[in-house]
């Protein structure tokens, strides 16, 4: 963790860190078909992000990611959420109102086994989303703070 | 409706206040039939102790640790151990836990 | 096979106690909690478990299986509870280190200035 | 306005969470506008809060449910299930009443914390943990799932250690919020494999399905053990008391009257699956003595600890921790005749239910009092303090109606609510009333003590100054309380505690019903 | 003495945890799926997602997901918040 | 199917092992690796339980970002358990 690592290191992290995005964001678009969702891929990216502090060190993590901007674009996934919740007030809360509508996301899908219809599934696509956002920024922020913090005074 | 009926007795605590009120009524009364020719901060309210030195308010204050002394001497036995279980060492909080829920299964399993 | 599975579970949530309980360090006693954590959802996910059953996914089910699949429900409790114990433990973890930063050390039986 | 009472339950909790998120976005406006939002959104859930109770108590305490994502939102079960699918709220009159208590504090809590954190960093933190902490607290004590019971407990114990170690610059106050995280979560997971004992064999999460099931087997009195103890403890029964006095100590002192509500909420938990959720299986009467047996050691040891304490917070803390044990006395003593049902046992149940707002407005008046006598004397060590009556003659005022009311001097409402205790625990055993008296007489020792040592005397501290204007409204506010309630007891006994006792003691059959149909 | 009391009661507790696990239903044969059943029936129809488990976590149970991100947004609020650094004083 | 149940009784029994030696090292570091490791074997499980929504959650969260977590913790503490 001390300083940076060999250029090794660093080029496999930087390879690692894009392979690992990219499958962090299939997972949070194809929550709703296979297995994954807002969860698992927002902390797919954030435990890919663990990786920058061991590759480049800690400073030039914090340079990169700014912990204030993350924990704010974390509220706006929450609000995001609360406000996907609140769509479905009209009937109830957490109601889908989007599910089998035929607008956007609403295709009806078929009972049992078929090949998957990404254009399905109402709100629950949008909720993928905001819960990704927030899972990957808020977990980001915890280890940012956590490396900044425990740095700042500690007696190493 | 004002007062509570717990099926063995009532409290109303307007009338409590009624007479509580009353008697204070009453004891200014009293108070007021006393002497009225006494002027405050002379010498005739000055603390009389057997012709030794008043002293000072701040020695007389009594501090919030010796106000139960006596109490705590006559406890000295239950305090001591009362004090020894609160140790502030966190294993010991999960212990009573653990300990609390083992007895709370032998009764569940005893009981049943 | 009979139990096993649950009885794993249970065993990790006891040796998570046993840290509580027994070790002096508090980054021991986070790690005895994650223990404990992490045997509870493995209790969870094995209560839902059908035996030869297949995840509950229609994208690209076997269709013969598509009636044998697990529980969901205990997965969708899992999912949450993981997050739930990131939280404490990044939350523990951090007052552990400003403790450090204060009293100069991890132990429990040094951590005691609240008592009496 | 129709529609607006239907979803009342649910904007209880989703307003302070909306504002939980707001909050942060709106701090870097300034402080004037922060304070402003975050007052406005506190006056908003306080409304929803009495617009929840008033509905329910309009019906007069029955369950009214609210199915989230269900079409039409009181479907709760689809047709031909028997098992509830969805996560629901289920508002009875316990609930109601618990509900109002939170609003009542809240309140306080936020105007006092205006003054208290002017000048301290952090506030674009300190007011979400608030209202995170609020939310959980109401979630708490809506839900009928007992999954959702739990999450919400996770919530407030998170935000609830946040705030315990809000002030990183005091050592104490971070050894304090890690014992109580530590504890939270070994409860918070006691309560998750209780859960899970019980969906794996009734295969449903729902507390009016689960309690329509639950039988006497051994796996659910497992699953029962581990409740009781895990609410116990977060609830802070004796002995595992512990943790509730370094966190009631070291936490902000807005925050102390909080986690008070906090706890009576995990309390109302503990009542819920005593009298809903087993309320049909358990006829375990060694159970019932127990409760009675930590409540009366929980009450001993409070006040008998309290005599020992230099830290006046620590001190009130102890206090905090013996009222619970008036409560679980009250509803312990109703649950071991919940067999029998004798008169005196809903009497008891009353007095319980009743001590819960009495000891939330005495036991936080008497934390935000203590607070602004640390702010102004700068110290909490009752042997430096000393005279501060002579420049802070309202805070004393407050402080010692807060003080007699705790001790159950007539004829403030501690008196009426011990009262109903007193009479139905010596029907019960003579025994019990004994100790719950004795138990009064020493706090009330306890308080002259702490009056005596920092109000009275001679001027000790230089520069004292009175609390400003708004920490004194706010304990004005919690003051009308305890002396309403004290003066007009019949009134709210019938109107608030009577539902209340009544949904627990009689209602499990209707909170039942109200889901299950039938 | 203490410790092996305590150990005593930590033996006890964990026999009948142990217990509680050998007691329950068959490893891989739920005894009442009832619930789940009606997941996987109708989660397709209902809310148009495969994945059955995203539709519960969504859909049927939203409000927890909704309180489980509140419980990561709480924790980030306590983390930077011990770790805002040193600043005024106990007043 | 067979194989299948031998796989899982070895995974279940390297995740005992795996939080047995997390609870007994001495070395923080150590027991926080072999907590690690015992989290992805029940991440593994998981899998095993068809619970793939699960398994990389675990993967993700329980084996990656909590070491992460604990790491950096440990930097700025005490790496060794006093005696």
């Amino acid at each position: 963790m001390r300083g940076e690592m060999s250029v090794i290191v660093r080029t496999i992290a930087r390879i690692t860190y894009a392979l690992i995005l990219v499958f962090g964001f299939y997972v949070i678009l194809h929550g709703h078909l296979t297995p994954g969702g807002g969860f698992q891929g927002g902390a797919v990216v954030a435990s890919g992000f663990a990786l920058l502090p061991v590759a480049f060190g800690a400073a030039a993590a914090k340079r990169y990611l700014n912990p204030s901007l993350m924990r704010h674009l974390e509220e706006v996934g929450s609000l995001a959420f609360l406000a996907l919740g609140f769509l479905g007030i009209g009937i109830s809360f957490f109601y889908n109102v989007l599910a089998n509508s035929g607008s956007l996301f609403g295709a009806a899908v078929p009972f049992g086994p078929n090949s998957g219809i990404l254009n399905s599934a109402g709100t629950l696509p949008f909720m993928n989303w905001a819960v990704g956002l927030k899972v990957m920024t808020g977990l980001m922020t915890i280890v940012l703070v956590l490396l900044i913090g425990a740095g700042k005074e500690g007696k190493d | 409706m004002n007062g509570i009926n717990s099926g063995f007795g009532a409290w109303n605590p307007l009338v409590w206040t009624a007479l509580f009120l009353g008697i204070v009524a009453v004891a200014l009364a009293i108070r007021a039939l006393g002497r009225k020719d006494y002027k405050k901060k002379t010498g005739q309210t000055k603390v009389y102790l057997s012709g030794n030195e008043e002293p000072e308010p701040e020695d007389l204050h009594v501090r919030g640790d010796a106000l139960y002394w006596g109490m705590v001497e006559a406890l000295s036995g239950y305090y001591r151990r009362a004090r020894a279980l609160h140790t502030g060492i966190l294993s010991d909080y999960f212990a009573w836990i653990i300990v609390t829920l083992g007895i709370v299964f032998v009764l569940l399993a005893v009981g049943r | 096979m009979g139990n096993f599975p649950f009885v794993v579970a249970m065993l990790l949530v006891i040796l998570g106690l046993y840290t509580l309980l027994f070790k002096r360090n508090l980054i021991k006693l986070v790690i005895g909690a994650s223990l404990i954590e992490t045997g509870v959802n493995l209790f969870l996910v094995a209560l839902g478990y059908r035996t030869a059953g297949i995840a509950p996914i229609y994208t690209y089910a076997p269709p013969a299986l598509a009636d044998r699949m697990v529980l969901p429900t205990p997965q969708a409790l899992t999912l949450t509870s993981i997050v739930i114990g990131l939280a404490t433990t990044a939350l523990l973890l951090s007052f552990a280190v400003v403790i450090h930063r204060h009293y100069g050390t991890l132990d429990v039986r040094e951590v005691k200035e609240l008592k009496g | 306005m129709n529609a607006l009472s239907v979803h009342a339950p649910v904007l209880l909790v989703a307003t302070p969470l909306l504002a939980a998120f707001v909050v942060p976005l709106v701090a870097k406006l300034g402080s004037t506008v922060r304070n402003a939002v975050v007052g406005v959104f506190t006056l908003l859930t306080a409304s929803l809060a009495g617009l929840v109770a008033a509905n329910v108590l309009a019906g007069s305490g029955a369950p009214s449910v609210y199915v989230f994502g269900a079409n039409p939102l009181n479907l709760t079960l689809p047709s031909g299930m028997h098992v509830p699918i969805r996560i629901l709220f289920e508002v009875d009159g316990m609930s109601a009443f618990m509900i109002l208590i939170t609003a009542l504090v809240a309140v306080a809590a936020t105007l006092y914390s205006f003054s208290y954190f002017k000048e301290h960093s952090g506030g674009e933190m300190y007011y979400p943990l608030l209202f995170l902490l609020l939310a959980a607290i109401f979630g708490m004590e809506e839900t009928g799932d007992l999954f959702n019971f739990f999450v919400f407990l996770e919530i407030a114990g998170i935000a609830a250690c946040g705030l315990i170690g809000f002030r990183p610059w005091r050592g104490r106050s971070q050894e304090a919020a890690f014992k109580t995280m530590a504890l939270y979560t070994l409860s918070g997971l006691f309560v998750l494999i209780a859960l899970g004992l019980l969906y794996g064999q009734h295969g449903g999460l729902n507390i009016a399905y689960l309690s329509s099931r639950v039988g006497a087997g051994m796996l659910d009195l497992v699953a029962l053990g581990l409740l009781v103890v895990a609410l116990g403890t977060k609830a802070g029964v004796a002995p595992m008391h512990m943790w509730a006095l370094d966190a009631y100590g070291e936490a902000p002192a807005p925050i102390s009257a909080v986690l008070v509500a906090s706890s009576q909420a995990s309390l109302y938990g503990l009542f819920r699956v005593l009298f809903t959720l087993f309320g049909a299986a358990v006829s375990v009467a060694a159970l019932g003595w127990f409760l009675i047996a930590l409540s009366v050691l929980t009450l001993f040891v409070g006040v008998t600890m309290a005599l020992l304490q230099k830290d006046i917070k620590r001190l009130i803390a102890y206090g905090a921790v013996s009222q619970i044990g008036y409560m679980l006395l009250g509803v312990g003593v109703g649950f071991t005749t919940s067999g029998s049902r004798p008169a005196y046992g809903f009497v008891a149940m009353q007095g319980g239910i009743f001590h819960m707002v009495n000891d939330a407005a005495c036991i936080g008046l008497l934390f935000l009092a203590a607070g602004a006598v640390h702010r102004a004397s700068g110290t909490r060590d009752l042997n430096r303090m000393g005279g501060l009556g002579h420049d802070m003659k309202w805070t004393a005022a407050l402080f010692a109606i807060g003080a007699l009311a705790l001790a159950g001097v007539p004829p403030f409402n501690g008196f009426s609510s011990k009262l109903l205790i007193y009479e139905s625990s010596f029907a019960a055993s003579p025994i019990l009333a004994a100790i719950a008296i004795l138990s009064s007489i020493l706090l009330l020792a306890v308080f002259m003590k702490v009056f005596q040592a920092a109000f009275l005397g001679p001027r000790l501290l230089e520069n004292v100054r009175e609390a400003s204007r708004g920490m004194l409204v706010s304990m004005l506010m919690l003051a009308v309380v305890v002396v309403v309630f004290g003066l007009f007891p019949g009134f709210f006994v019938d109107k608030l505690v009577t539902p209340a006792a009544k949904a627990l003691w009689l209602g499990r059959d209707a909170y039942v019903r109200a889901v299950l149909g039938g | 003495m203490k410790k092996a009391a305590v150990f005593a009661a930590f033996v006890f507790v964990a026999a009948f945890l142990l217990f509680a696990a050998g007691r329950l239903h068959p490893f891989g044969e739920p005894s009442a799926p009832a619930m789940d059943d009606y997941f996987l029936a109708h989660s397709q129809a209902e809310t148009g997602a495969n994945n059955v488990v995203t539709a519960i976590v969504f859909d049927y149970r939203g409000f927890d997901t909704l309180g489980e991100a509140t419980v990561l947004f709480a924790a980030i609020l306590g983390v930077v918040a011990v770790f805002r650094g040193p600043r005024e004083d106990e007043r | 199917m067979i194989a299948q149940e031998i796989v899982q009784v070895i995974t279940l029994v390297l995740i005992l092992v795996g939080a047995a030696l997390a609870v007994s090292f001495k070395d923080l570091l150590a027991s926080i690796l072999a907590l690690a490791g015992a989290s992805l074997l029940v991440s593994l499980e998981f899998y095993i339980l068809q619970a793939p929504d699960v398994a990389i959650a675990e993967a993700a969260i329980g084996a990656a970002l909590t070491t992460a977590i604990y790491v950096i913790a440990l930097r700025r503490t005490r790496r060794k358990e006093k005696e």
